[in-house]
């Protein structure tokens, strides 16, 4: 299936904490959904008119259903936040190129996520643990409301960092790997550009591929506007410029691969 | 009915085209749309030479529209002569190349090496705001207009369709400076220049600060200028800005554009261009509008 | 915390005004909101004689945003002074009268009775784009509005706002040519000129053809243009253009506004000015700001 | 009750014509709404950004519900017709002056309703039987769909003309007054210009007084933006120039006031 502007019926949502919202969508684009991957979802209010990109957090690629978790972070999300079970809504999908499960082949995988970057884990983890995997999956929130952690321990064992310390361990997701005296042998992140920065040097300095899932504002979605491009090491095969598009050539990249 | 239209001697299947930098160079939106239903394809507009274009962010929303920064980033003439026109060439529709530079001589440049290739049209960016080297100074200053347009006509073998800012006290004297330096035609508008500001952070929302406002919000000021630009000059305009739906390119027309373009409400619509071209015929079935030609211009004065 | 802002000595309790042409003489807006509450009112534009205006239809919704083209329909000086002014004085709110005029004499004719008043501040309307008789040329041409601006000071007994054009190719020109003029302030953006055609009818959607377009569409191209003014001369801006929450006038002040006016938002919501006002004072104590000057051109550059 | 502002809860809608709709609203501003106002209806989405007139077919001032009846003329109003009970709509109200029940006093009244003209002749003829007239309805439509004939039959005799001959008299208002060989001593109309234009011309004919409800481009709806302006026979007392505003001074005019 390629890329396709749908309608999708929001089959369930809700809040999960604070600004949090939980949206099951009913979708033939699920089908073809892969952790890391991505969709644009876009209000109904005309006046905001780009579809905003959130990450895929699970797909029941059977039930044609897609899974999203995302925070309220302007009117468009707002107005998410307010639809209802039954409405039909626009989403353009499915985006974006998704993590490399096949990288974890053997390895032990340590899985990333801080704050809204936790959701495109769940996805991640699920595969990882269907092609034979164990991840570790560290999951970094702001305070104590540990979205989705029930769902992560599905798939493995899961370690918590809070940045006031309310729940887990106190700090970010490298405080758990240092303070539990975890290693890695593959890291698969997403989540603020300080945590992947981090995360990055961390994977240089340990000698560790590091995939991570990298955010920018994006217009189209789908590689033509060039709005959302991240700069990268080496010159990019398609814009022959040290500049890649993280909608269509990411939006995960090996760290070694971008210059963040 | 005829949807054909002819621009300088080109002859288009229907006047729906594509704006410069919101379609690539039509690859990502053939996932989308049949490139064969278009009149035309607009390439995003390239350089003699790569450019890395500016830094992120790039994009904002705005109020009914967009501010875009990018700074026109592009791979370069040889990149697009190797791979983007091949490319184009599988489809029958016709191709326009937009060319900018930072000074004559880039754009001259890629004229030049262009002459060689298949390409239908050229269409000459003048007009592009996010480009510090001063490729607007070109589109803001009749003479300055005028000393480029003569110079890429001299060594152009396609017709050249020069692109206009809407950043400008007269339009009409653009319009008419393009016209008498030998332009074939001319597209407009180009985007208004914009800024956005972040009040939480208290930054723009663009790193470039400034950014082109283009989206249905600036379809009125795009209207009134082609209306005026194509009642100055003989030579055709192509109509643009804010244009998704057949309606509005229908109210292009009506101004006076003989072509028009889909550009940024092909982010929100990917199927925007080939539906605008349906709704056309739809909506001169209806009115039994057996010619295209029949609509341009055709506003009641 | 201090909301107040002085613009050319005239103290006004918080930066919020009304956009002239949007909000009567106050009157009709006093049923929603307490004038009391807001800076300034900006009155309609008035002539030395009564004027009939521009046939409908007058207005056009567009996408985010309207055009009109009133054509400065108003009673006159006379009336203004007998009965607008009377009203206004009940309130303890900043009076600035916006004057408009086909010719130099007619401006100076309203600006000298106007000397005789106890009106705040004059806001001189050079930039309507809908009136046929020039008016608008006194503000797309730099030399012109040098020259109407230098006369009016010469008479005016109250500081002189000078109202500028967004329909010109350089902002930061026009407004140094008032500063150089010796305006006392800049208040901008008028509308942008703009067009809708009715495709069913294929008639213009206005009788006069052409309007002013408003409204939260054309905020960036005001937000950058207020930016571009502020940083282009000493004398205080008044920022509009689509505002009508606290968050846009916010955007405006961080750009550099001194003060801000809300215009056609009025219709939209017809108390945005009280909150705008209140919803400044909220951001104020959310960020810990005592005094509203420090927003005033705050952006990181 | 000064103008306000308000929200209101869609108590129904249906739909009683091609493109006509019929909506109720719980709103208190039905307390003071009369014959031959209207409200401003918002559209909710935000590309859409003025009130839409719409005048009042009925007000219940007791039970604080306020029905319109109005047609589908452009994307503001096809919102509206979407609209469900329960939902809330922000309208501006109440609008203009109605029409002059006490210059009916004692006097025949004709109403003459054309087209989506012929819902304010509800709440007219309700209330001019209630202060103890007997008016006579005449409703033009352009086809067979007579909607609201049923409702005004309960406060006068209703003659109907169609534009096609479908129903009714095949002609306009007028015909049916000719053929009919009705006489009025006041007439209050609502409807399209040329109807209006005719109404004016036999009001003048036969010296008798027509009330006429005028429509026109609307931004503020209360008198600010001079945007809804109609010609006056003298200089209007707000003005000072030949032009009245429709939304504020009127919508309804003594026919001999107005240039149409």
């Amino acid at each position: 299936m390629s890329k396709q502007k749908a309608t999708a019926i929001v089959a369930e949502q809700r809040r999960i904490a604070p600004d949090i919202y939980d949206m099951w969508l009913l979708t033939d684009l699920a089908k073809e959904a892969y952790a890391g991957q991505f969709i644009g979802v876009y209000p109904k209010d005309g006046a905001r008119l780009l579809p905003r990109p959130i990450s895929i957090c699970e797909a029941d690629r059977e039930g044609g259903r897609l899974r999203i978790v995302y925070r309220i972070a302007g009117k468009g999300t707002e107005e998410f936040a307010g639809w209802r079970s039954g409405q039909s809504v626009e989403i353009l999908g499915v985006l974006g190129n998704g993590f490399p499960i096949q990288a974890a082949g053997g390895k032990q995988a340590v899985l990333m996520g801080g704050g809204i970057g936790i959701p495109p884990m769940l996805q991640l983890a699920k595969e990882l643990k269907a092609a034979g995997g164990e991840p570790i999956i560290i999951a970094g929130y702001r305070e104590g409301q540990l979205f989705l952690k029930k769902d992560l321990e599905q798939y493995g064992k899961v370690y918590v960092a809070t940045e006031d310390g309310s729940a887990g361990i106190k700090g970010n997701v490298l405080t758990v790997m240092e303070q539990e005296g975890l290693a890695a042998e593959v890291i698969m992140a997403c989540g603020p550009m300080p945590m992947l920065k981090a995360i990055k040097a961390y994977g240089a300095e340990k000698q560790i591929d590091a995939y991570l899932s990298l955010e920018e504002r994006m217009a189209c979605g789908v590689g033509a506007c060039l709005g959302c491009v991240c700069k990268t090491t080496h010159k990019d095969g398609h814009s022959h410029v040290n500049n890649a598009r993280i909608c269509t050539d990411g939006p995960v990249f090996e760290a070694r691969e971008v210059d963040i | 009915m005829n949807t054909k239209v002819k621009i300088a001697g080109v002859e288009f299947k229907n006047p729906v085209m594509t704006a410069s930098g919101t379609f690539g160079s039509g690859m990502e939106y053939s996932d989308f749309v049949d490139l064969n239903r278009l009149g035309g394809v607009v390439t995003k507009g390239v350089a003699n030479v790569p450019w890395q274009g500016n830094p992120v962010p790039r994009v904002a929303e705005t109020y009914g529209g967009m501010l875009n920064a990018i700074g026109l980033q592009n791979p370069g003439i040889d990149v697009l002569i190797e791979r983007d026109l091949p490319f184009l060439a599988q489809f029958d529709t016709r191709v326009i190349v937009n060319v900018c530079g930072k000074s004559v001589e880039d754009y001259l440049e890629v004229v030049e090496r262009l002459g060689d290739t298949e390409v239908d049209m050229l269409e000459i960016n003048v007009s592009c705001p996010n480009v510090k080297e001063g490729a607007i100074a070109f589109g803001q200053k009749a003479d300055c207009l005028y000393d480029i347009t003569s110079r890429i006509k001299k060594k152009a073998k396609q017709p050249v369709i020069m692109k206009l800012s809407p950043n400008v006290t007269d339009i009409t004297e653009m319009a008419k400076a393009a016209e008498a330096a030998g332009a074939d035609a001319l597209s407009l508008i180009n985007t208004l220049t914009g800024m956005k500001i972040d009040i939480h952070r208290r930054t723009f929302a663009l790193a470039n600060k400034t950014g082109g406002l283009s989206g249905p919000a600036i379809k009125p000021v795009a209207v009134r200028m082609v209306y005026q630009a194509a009642h100055a000059v003989k030579i055709p305009v192509i109509g643009m800005g804010g244009i998704g739906s057949a309606e509005d390119a229908i109210e292009f027309l009506l101004a006076g554009a003989s072509a028009v373009a889909v550009g940024a409400m092909n982010f929100v619509n990917p199927y925007a261009t080939v539906e605008v071209a349906e709704g056309i015929e739809t909506y001169m079935r209806k009115y039994g509008i057996e010619d295209v030609a029949e609509l341009i211009g055709g506003v009641k004065e």
